[in-house]
């Protein structure tokens, strides 16, 4: 029972990247920021009350799913894509999705190609053990092409070796292309080809077989979600709390219903995790928005209703 | 036969003569040159050979070296820096990343408020292994407990330790200097207790964890005595079952009920926050500790004469030294919670120490295997002939012996794996060389920097190997002089 | 004179068990051996609850699904829609070529090293004792990235290949191009290929490269012949003749044959799209891997080289010199013999470590056994347990045959004592 | 140098075997205490080999060896007895190198006697003083003269204050300068009454503190007799060999 | 055994250093061929150092050293000629582990003196049956004797055919039974007319074959003598007070 393990400990131990900025990378001093890294955050703070009691585990490509499965960690909140093969052979169940990616390609400017169909005989770079990996040997089998993939460990070294020459073309989602190409000192040389050749649902796991602790980061994540539809913010929640008129808030916040002891926390879960580091689309903006160095529109994480795919289930 | 002595001039001689100096040409500098730089075609082919490499890497390299900047805030500034020192297209070393970023590079992300404890427990060590390493020679403990003494105090100074602790760590090292000057061998109390210690120094938390983890043995010890009077075997059973069972069952809650009567806490630091040289010193130094006595464990089961205890060490040192010590730690990360108990999960690097030490053990069994045979039969025979029993004979006689004739195995072995700490950062912890110069380059303002990374690490790496390797060497021959 | 009568044999008693030499030792290994029952049953009782619990089995059907991924380099053909097992093949390949390139390498490097140590020109001594510690007292890991990192910064990526003026040219007689991605050699091209001999599983075996295997072992054996025949006559007449040339004769004359009549020539790789083509392309990962583990496996090597020719004793030789032989027979007929002996175990624990070593190919990429079983396919499949038995299982066997090697030269060579 | 009645080692239809090689046949020999007996043979005659099964270094397969009043079985229990009441001098001396001459002589005290160590090396250096080496006591075995060695070596054993002594051919490995100064020490002891066996070729100290000689060939015991007899009048063909080998040059 | 008029070494106001050691001073020796010269001498007193100059093992920095009329420089043909016709026993044997004794003794016939196998071989059982050990021939080194390897020792000189032997302590490194075969081996050479120069501390061999005795201290040759007058009548303190020593006991 995940649930009590993490109470018991009073600490969440968060499965994270080793590093991709925006996404999950530590500081100067080893604190952890990221979009990934907020998910730990409100989870932490809805069932331990802080935020901050959260021990953050750096797991690469070829690690993470056996970190979860073996009990490593108790959520993986990686960018990791939501497959069959995975929820279902993997026994993992992933909780939701928090970012509707896609996998892209970047190149550099001077290479003269304009579309991922110009690729025949490339050399790729590409990081071992993750879905990218399948799709690209797909998509170039599809289209009748050669490559030549360069296995890389991690995203810092798949950035070395893309600089250096050492592969035309860097694949990845395109968030995490984003991401690198944001980090780059000329973005302006590189760009971003215009396939997606995969969908790439990424989305917080949990271990198979304890759904009670399942439904509680589902929950969670669906709570940041709603509360950026019914414009709660981490600066008007406490306010909203009190004086909100709308059940629908009412019920999240904790201030009606007792939704929370249904999944075996108190009234205020909600409250916690939203305070955490606000609702979803303030995580966004504050970590991987246009107004960060990463630079990614909301695009397909818009919320439904400005035509995005972001819909929290109802709380009720 | 006797005509033959007709010939023999008999031949007194009557003055001794003096030693003389030996003739001029058995010296000098152009005689050395010739003898050892030029004494044959082959032989000056070679030294200009030599002198071709030494020149090219000079060439190559020296600029680099000599354009160094020191002063910078990111990869760019320090270019920007070169090139209006030296002029456009010039290159050098940007040592400003390990200028800025050299806690990292040493503690991890260790909190920095709290930079005092790793470094007092560094320091403390020394005093630790004062009696076991150092006990050679008086004027080398001296030397070297006086260096660590004023070193660490200093260093903490800096650090902004608290003054109580400052205190302590004073009355520590200037007793354990104090206390080595007369008697050595009392300050293996200290050595002994510097173990538990030393890990809630590193990792905070209350004192009362490691008290009742010492408690164990202790109470095992006493269930020894009782019942060994009654027999034997009963006697070890319940030594190992007393121990277990307190371990196992009793100690957690009693350390957190003495722990609400008398809290003796300081702030807890999670395994994530080690890394650098901190998190390698600390794997290799808790496996040196733990993977020299089982070795010795294992080497004499591996020469035992009992058939099954034999083949269980061979199969264990032959399996473990069979497999990379990657495929070891991918076990420790990904497979070790398989063969637990359904919900036990422990530190990453506990499991990684585990897997060190297991590793380290098996080749430091082989290696004092090979001490062990090289001990003449007599010495056995000795100590069977004066009736000391196996254990007697082990430590008296036999171990003290074999494991000096095997300090220079031990210590490439403890060289080995000390190097091996870097591939932790294959299991996601924070080397010194690959992790955490990665996480530096992370930064967009040392994005691109490889070189000066890889060359302060791989310094750090070589000095404390090098001089592991000389010490050893210095030993040697220094047990060889001496007892002979 | 006293005589003390016979007892009969005791009775058994109970604490016969601990006092009698004869039980003691019985008693002893059946406790441990309940002790370590008890403790592998308690593990794999574990590992069936944790199992069960989440669901998995224990099942190797996976290594017969398709793997998906592709591989850069591979020794035998494979494509993605290939399987699992023959991912792992590829990657057990991958590492067996390596390590073997770098025991070959390793040991000519150390060799060489280990020599230079012992001569009397100081300089040259003194640089490589530099080299040699420099090597040994820094981890592998660091030397496989600094190498790697050579290669991906240093050398220029096939662009500068490219255009009118070029920033980089090919060298070699323009048919090898060094690039930041790999090395690109020509390739073996024929007019008359005589075909493949198929081995299955889509192995094949060119004719051509038959035909120069049996060429060459066919040159060894005549090599061999003519050695024993200068021996006959050196036993005969107590010269020995000249045969070098004819050792050369025999190794070279055939394989020039067979080129001509296979017609091989060499066709080097060409800059076309972002790659060269034509050409093998030996990707730098391999090389520089390989390099890096020659150079480190090599600096080990020197001192086992070196200690073992130390340890023949000064008597030996003066021996040798007292009946008047040159410090070269010396060395050959007297030396060597006797410090291969000493030289050999080490250094076979040195290839068995290269071995192991080899599998850092982590830190640059290299697709080899930890690759791709215990990388990719663990990953994909998410058979940890599985992948990890069967990939520590491969390196196991793997050391055992070398180690069994190991023991095999050492009782042949051990030197007979009373 | 009284002989008594009292029986010291009792060996009796005594067989002993290297996997097949039958290394002592049916030895019958019976020591009384304060008995100094110099057991002779050429090499690979099983002189070690028997003198190292009266204290169990090596196990013998059938017969009976009686050490004062104790069977040697493989009951642990006995065997301690047996050789804390038996001391052993080697040919190599086989002195413990890492530990100073004094711990040499005190080691086995206090940790099979019990001895408190003070008392301990208050016996050592009475035994030293008696091999007029009480001066090196601080120094290591490395640093003495192989005859210094072999008098620490008696004094080791001594100082266990055992009843019977066995010496394994205690002066073959020392230079001729130093054989004497051991085989003065020997000789000593011997004086004082102590049971003795003795494995040597030095036919001198045989002739001078012997009361009996014995000669072993091939595993067996040939011939046994009082010094004087042994060497004027050797009964067996061997026997006459073997001293005219040895006295030869 | 005939000295002839012939010198085969001439040694002449010869001095080396070992570094600023002065090892060797002003050493002046003629050996004539057929005699058989013994070097005595206390420990490190050069004896050694000397016998080993003679086939240049050691260089000397100062005087003359003639063998068999090729005087030794730093000239290799010179150095190869003189080897080649002085064989060297050493004390320890120095025998070559890894081959059997018959290859033991032609490996160099064969190598240096280009002689054909089967010749070298009949010369080596020659040699060998002479040291009375044919029947070792195939085994290897390790397992013989200390004595029996000593014998092939001398074999694999006698085997190049040299006209000089030198011994260095031929017998100190062997257990008391087996001086005597090897002595015997040496004494038979002696009766055959080799030239010898022999370090030992055998003053019974030395009586009973040498020429010569020389007596060394210091680096010098402090007595020369015949054996008679050298062991019964020591002329100067040095040669008393080492005789009193090594005749002692
Ligand atoms: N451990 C052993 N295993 C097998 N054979 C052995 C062993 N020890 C001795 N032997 C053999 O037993 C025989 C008797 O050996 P032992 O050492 O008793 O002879 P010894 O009379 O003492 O000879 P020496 O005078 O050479 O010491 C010898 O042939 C020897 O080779
Ligand atoms: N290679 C060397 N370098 C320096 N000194 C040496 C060397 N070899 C011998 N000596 C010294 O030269 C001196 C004479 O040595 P040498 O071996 O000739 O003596 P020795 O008379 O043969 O003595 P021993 O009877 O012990 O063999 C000794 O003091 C020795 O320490
Ligand atoms: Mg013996
Ligand atoms: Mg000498």
């Amino acid at each position: 029972d995940t649930l009590a393990e993490v109470k018991a400990r009073g600490e969440l131990n968060c499965g994270v990247n080793t590093g991709l900025a925006g996404f999950a990378a530590p500081d100067a001093s080893g604190n952890w920021t990221g979009f990934d890294v907020a998910i730990c955050k409100a989870v932490a703070a809805a069932v331990l009350g802080d935020p901050a009691k959260v021990k953050y585990v750096p797991t690469t490509g070829q690690t993470r799913f056996t970190a979860l499965a073996s009990g490593e960690v108790d959520v993986l909140a990686r960018n990791s894509t939501w497959t069959f093969s995975r929820d279902t052979d993997l026994k993992l169940d992933f909780v939701g999705v928090n970012y509707f990616d896609g996998q892209g390609f970047m190149v550099s400017k001077d290479l003269g190609v304009t579309s991922a169909k110009e690729l025949d005989g490339a050399t790729v770079c590409i990081q071992t053990g993750t879905t990218t990996e399948l799709n690209l040997a797909d998509f170039f089998q599809a289209n009748n092409m050669s490559y030549q993939p360069v296995n890389i460990d991690s995203n810092a070294e798949g950035e070395q070796q893309y600089m250096a020459g050492a592969c035309d073309a860097y694949t990845t989602d395109a968030s995490g292309l984003a991401a690198t190409r944001a980090a780059f000192a000329d973005p302006e040389n590189h760009i971003i080809l215009p396939e997606i050749i995969s969908k790439e649902p990424l989305g917080p796991a949990v271990r198979h077989g304890d759904s009670n602790w399942g439904d509680i980061v589902r929950w969670t994540l669906y709570a940041l979600i709603a509360a950026e539809e019914y414009g709660i913010t981490s600066k008007n929640l406490e306010e909203l709390a009190k004086s909100s008129q709308n059940p629908e808030v009412q019920r999240l916040l904790g201030t009606t219903d007792d939704l929370g002891a249904m999944i075996g926390l108190d009234k205020e879960w909600a409250r916690r995790a939203i305070a955490a580091s606000g609702n979803y689309g303030e995580i966004f903006a504050a970590n991987i928005g246009e107004q960060t160095p990463i630079g990614l529109a909301r695009g397909l994480n818009a919320q439904w209703t400005q035509g995005g795919l972001q819909y929290a289930m109802p709380f009720r | 036969m006797s005509d033959t002595h007709a010939q023999t001039v008999s031949f007194v001689r009557e003055t001794m003569i003096e030693a003389s100096p030996p003739p001029e040409k058995q010296a000098g500098a152009v005689k050395w040159l010739r003898e050892n730089l030029f004494s044959g075609p082959v032989n000056t082919a070679l030294t200009l050979l030599a002198i071709l490499a030494i020149w090219f890497l000079i060439n190559h390299f020296w600029n680099w070296v000599a354009h160094s900047v020191w002063n910078a805030n990111s990869l760019n500034e320090c270019r920007q820096i070169i090139r209006d020192t030296w002029g456009e297209g010039s290159t050098g070393a940007c040592w400003a990343v390990i200028r800025e970023r050299w806690n990292q590079y040493t503690f991890g992300f260790y909190p920095m408020d709290l930079y005092w404890r790793p470094t007092m427990s560094f320091g403390l060590l020394f005093v630790a292994l004062a009696p076991v390493l150092f006990s050679e020679s008086r004027k080398i403990r001296r030397i070297v407990l006086a260096v660590a003494a004023v070193v660490t105090l200093a260093s903490m100074i800096q650090l902004n330790a608290p003054t109580p602790w400052l205190i302590f760590a004073a009355i520590v090292l200037i007793g354990g200097l104090i206390i080595s000057e007369r008697n050595n061998s009392w300050l293996l109390v200290f050595s002994l207790l510097y173990p538990f210690l030393g890990v809630w120094w590193l990792w905070g938390g209350s004192l009362w964890g490691p008290i009742m983890v010492i408690v164990g043995p202790v109470l095992g010890y006493i269930a020894w005595k009782l019942l060994g009077r009654i027999s034997p075997i009963l006697a070890s059973v319940g030594m190992i079952g007393v121990t277990l069972f307190w371990w196992l069952a009793l100690a957690g809650r009693a350390a957190r009920d003495a722990e609400n009567i008398l809290s003796l806490a300081i702030t807890p630091v999670n395994s994530d926050r080690f890394g650098g040289f901190l998190l390698s010193t600390t794997i290799g130094i808790a496996a040196i500790a733990i993977s020299l006595p089982l070795g010795i464990v294992l080497a004499l089961a591996r020469r035992s004469d009992m058939f099954l205890v034999k083949s269980l060490a061979v199969m264990f040192i032959e399996f473990i030294r069979g497999v990379p010590l990657i495929t070891l730690l991918f076990v420790a990360s990904l497979l070790l919670n398989y063969f637990l108990p359904p919900g036990t999960n422990f530190d990453i690097i506990l499991r990684v120490i585990i897997m060190v030490t297991i590793f380290a053990a098996a080749y430091m069994a082989e290696v004092i295997r090979g001490g062990l045979a090289a001990l003449p039969k007599g010495q056995y025979e000795a100590a069977d002939a004066l009736g000391l029993d196996y254990w007697k004979a082990q430590r008296l006689i036999i171990l003290p012996q074999a494991l000096k004739i095997s300090i220079p195995g031990i210590v490439s072995t403890f060289i080995g794996m000390f190097k091996d700490t870097t591939l932790v950062t294959f299991v996601g912890l924070y080397d010194p060389l690959k992790s955490m110069s990665d996480a530096v380059r992370a930064s967009t303002a040392w994005k691109g920097i490889y070189w000066e990374p890889y060359i302060f690490v791989g310094a750090i790496f070589f000095i404390i190997c090098f001089g592991m390797s000389r010490y050893s060497m210095y030993l040697e021959r220094r047990l060889q002089r001496d007892h002979r | 004179m006293a005589y003390v009568s016979a007892p009969a044999e005791p009775p058994f008693r109970l604490s016969m068990l601990i006092y009698d030499r004869r039980y003691r030792s019985l008693t002893f290994q059946v406790i441990v051996f309940i002790l370590v029952m008890a403790v592998a049953w308690w593990l794999v009782d574990n590992t069936i609850t944790n199992l069960s619990a989440m669901g998995k089995d224990f099942n190797f059907g996976f290594l017969f699904q398709r793997a998906g991924y592709d591989i850069p380099q591979t020794l035998i053909p494979y494509t993605a829609n290939d399987t699992h097992f023959r991912a792992a093949v590829i990657g057990l390949l991958n590492t067996l070529l390596v390590s073997i390139l770098g025991c070959i390498a390793a040991t000519v490097l150390g060799v060489a090293v280990g020599v230079a140590r012992l001569s009397n020109n100081w300089l040259f001594a003194r640089l490589m004792t530099v080299y040699v510690e420099i090597f040994r007292n820094m981890p592998l890991l660091l030397w496989i990235l600094i190498i790697y990192a050579i290669f991906t910064e240093v050398l220029p990526p096939p662009n500068a290949y490219r255009g009118d003026d070029p920033a980089a040219s090919m060298i070699l007689f323009d048919s090898v191009a060094l690039t930041n991605r790999y090395t690109s050699i020509p390739t073996l091209a024929m007019t008359n290929d005589p075909g493949s001999l198929d081995l299955g599983a889509r192995v094949t075996i060119n004719w051509a490269t038959i035909s120069f295997i049996v060429a060459i072992l066919g040159g060894l054996y005549v090599r061999r012949l003519i050695g024993n025949w200068a021996q006959s006559i050196q036993n005969a007449t107590g010269s020995r003749p000249t045969t070098w040339w004819m050792s050369l004769a025999v190794m070279t004359i055939p394989s020039i044959i067979l080129i001509f009549f296979f017609g091989l020539h060499l066709v080097p790789p060409e800059l076309k799209g972002f790659n060269f083509t034509g050409g093998i392309n030996v990707q730098n990962s391999l090389v520089a891997l390989w390099l890096a583990l020659t150079l480190y496996t090599g600096a080990f090597i020197a001192e086992i080289v070196r200690a073992g020719i130390l340890a023949v004793s000064k008597g030996q030789s003066e021996a040798a010199f007292a009946l008047g032989m040159r410090p070269k027979r010396t060395m050959n007929l007297v030396i060597l013999p006797q410090a291969l002996r000493v030289i050999v175990p080490p250094l076979i624990s040195q290839y068995l470590n290269l071995m192991k070593n080899s599998s850092l190919a982590i830190a640059v990429g290299y697709m080899d056994l930890r690759g791709t079983l215990g990388g990719t396919t663990l990953n994909q499949t998410g058979r940890e347990l599985e992948s990890m038995v069967l990939m520590m299982a491969t390196y196991l066997v793997l050391s055992l045959i070398i180690s069994a090697g190991m023991n095999i030269f050492n009782s042949r060579v051990k030197l007979k004592e009373r | 140098m009284q002989v008594s009645d009292e029986v010291a080692i009792e060996i009796n239809a005594m067989n002993k075997w290297y996997g097949t090689f039958h290394v002592l046949r049916d030895i019958n020999l019976t020591v009384h205490r304060g008995e100094r007996i110099v057991i002779a043979g050429p090499s690979g005659s099983g002189k070690s080999t028997l003198i190292r099964c009266i204290n169990r270094l090596e196990e013998h397969q059938s017969g009976k060896i009686v050490v004062d009043g104790v069977e040697l079985t493989s009951d642990i229990k006995n065997i301690d007895k047996v050789r804390s009441e038996v001391g052993m001098v080697f040919q190599h001396f086989n002195l413990f190198p890492h530990l100073t001459i004094l711990e040499n002589c005190t080691l086995a005290p206090i940790w099979v006697r019990k001895v408190p160590k003070r008392q301990a090396e208050e016996t050592a250096m009475h035994y030293l003083t008696k091999v007029k080496i009480p001066d090196q006591a601080h120094k290591y075995p490395g640093q003495l003269s192989g005859g210094q060695q072999q008098r620490v070596a008696i004094a080791r054993s001594l100082c266990m204050k055992p009843r019977i002594m066995l010496f394994d051919e205690p002066t073959s490995a020392l230079d001729p300068e130093m054989i004497k100064e051991v085989l003065d020490t020997m000789i000593e002891l011997a004086e004082e009454g102590m049971t003795m066996l003795c494995v040597t070729h030095e036919m001198g100290f045989a002739q001078a503190v012997a009361n009996r000689v014995i000669f072993m060939d091939q595993g067996q015991i040939v011939e046994q007799n009082n010094p004087y007899d042994f060497f004027n009048n050797p009964q067996s063909e061997r026997t006459k060999l073997f001293l005219s080998q040895i006295l030869g040059h």
